[in-house]
């Protein structure tokens, strides 16, 4: 169902930080978090395909971070990290909520969820990228991480 | 998100065009869907092809048009799914609950 | 004929930050800081007047931050803080450089100079903007600091 | 930056377009007035209606046309300066070392 957390990615190698951004909890900065991006996997000469793949995944993941972890406080802080390791673009996004188990959702493909409004974020984030993970950070909030391997243009 | 809505031999065919989502676009939908079964019309086709972006949320509201379509003894069907919503409509499986085509004509006689 | 540290301005009030941003050397990136710099000007209610000036003050500063401070060297960071100080915009720009007086810089109106084909940048950042400011960090690097004064649409 | 050539009444017109920055724009525009050099063309007009954006190396560059120029016995002016590019030209006093018009024709006539 999803990549996360299963045989380990070809890119575990050294990280090159590209970006680090730090921005208040304001949906309406989460496109430009998304322009940033994306414009840097393509500056990295990723695929169209990973480009939107990303786009997705960033977009999800930042409401996610504003509207569950910061609770739509504007005062709290999301940081943002782009960086790579060999072939795989790693994106983390911090907010300062007490975290989720990605594990414990609910499949939104099983028959009963099928028609649900909700619940198709995170599942999907996992689909379309490789090692999905979310960590509680030592002194408050959540780190969650995720990275794609480039692809071949289909 | 922008919202065009026309007729062509007795369905009605919403245009979407830009991005569907959260806070943009799926609150526009459901205004316009909730139009749509007050005005009595029953069978209804979102064409996505102008759709740059769809996020979950704006998945989330097509599924809810479908079933409050449903609920109201309509129709909906889905037009021109261009390559990356598919790919999201096949990973949720949705592409399982929605019928889909790729040619409008081809969507609007299905219908009769 | 500028007018950095000249009368104080009426913005010495609680600091908001609004956007943090940490970037390698590529001078691929200095439109990205530009454009989300001048985004969040536009999003605080600054004029188009505001925006343009801003927009070729970041560029500027930006671009001498990549060139003199850091050298071109795509491993050494630029770090970029907008902030709200009441109605002025803030930007911070740090590189790894030395620095420099800007006082110190030739005037390039003085008719000697009129015809140079270098020298404008930092003369015209002040004139577009307040508070302009050179400061040498206590670790290393050197910070960069202008503002611009909310000013009524022409 | 993008750079079209046309010629008015033996005068040659550079229409500039875009960004004139560093590293994009400036070095065109320097290739663009040393091959009118070359073909011995002495009536210049810089057409600066369509460009965005110019920073200090883009006005540099202007600055070193108007002198090359003036070096090969040519005469350069300038067309179309749009307010926040003006205020630039203003602050730095160039507005004084240029000639320069709002209007196409008056440009052009003014070589004759
Ligand atoms: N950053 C986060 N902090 C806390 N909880 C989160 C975060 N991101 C996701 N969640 C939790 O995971 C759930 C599923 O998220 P998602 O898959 O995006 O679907 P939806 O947003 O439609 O509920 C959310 O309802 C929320 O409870
Ligand atoms: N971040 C910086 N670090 C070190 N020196 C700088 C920096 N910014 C500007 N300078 C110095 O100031 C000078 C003037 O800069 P500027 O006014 O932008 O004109 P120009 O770039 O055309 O020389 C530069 O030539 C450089 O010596």
């Amino acid at each position: 169902m999803s990549q996360a957390n299963s045989s380990p990615i070809p890119c575990e190698t050294v990280e090159t930080l590209l970006v680090e951004l730090n921005i208040p909890s304001d949906m309406d900065l989460v496109n430009m978090v998304v322009d940033l991006g994306t414009s840097m996997i393509g500056l990295k000469g990723f695929s169209a395909d990973d480009v939107s793949a990303l786009r997705f995944a960033i977009h999800e993941t930042m409401v996610n971070a504003i509207l569950y972890g910061n609770k739509d406080k504007p005062d709290a802080r999301v940081n943002i990290k782009f960086y790579l390791k060999g072939d795989c673009f790693y994106t983390d996004i911090e907010d300062e909520g007490t975290g989720f188990d990605p594990d414990l959702l609910a499949d939104p493909t099983a028959p009963e969820n099928l028609l649900n409004v909700h619940g198709r974020g995170i599942f999907l984030v996992k689909n379309l990228t490789e090692d999905f993970k979310v960590k509680k950070l030592p002194e408050k909030g959540v780190r969650v991480t995720f990275c794609r391997l480039k692809r071949l243009e289909r | 998100m922008r919202v065009k809505s026309r007729e062509r031999d007795g369905v009605t065919i919403l245009d979407l065009s830009g991005d569907i989502t959260i806070g943009q676009g799926d609150v526009e939908l459901r205004k316009e869907i909730s139009e749509l079964i007050f005005n009595e019309k029953k069978k209804i086709i979102l064409n996505l092809r102008k759709v740059d972006f769809i996020d979950s949320s704006g998945i989330g509201e097509i599924v809810r048009s479908l079933t409050t379509i449903q609920k109201n003894g309509g129709i909906l069907k889905l037009l021109h799914l261009e390559a990356k919503v598919r790919d999201l409509f096949t990973i949720t499986r949705l592409i399982t609950v929605f019928e889909t085509f790729e040619n409008e004509k081809d969507a609007v006689d299905s219908f009769n």
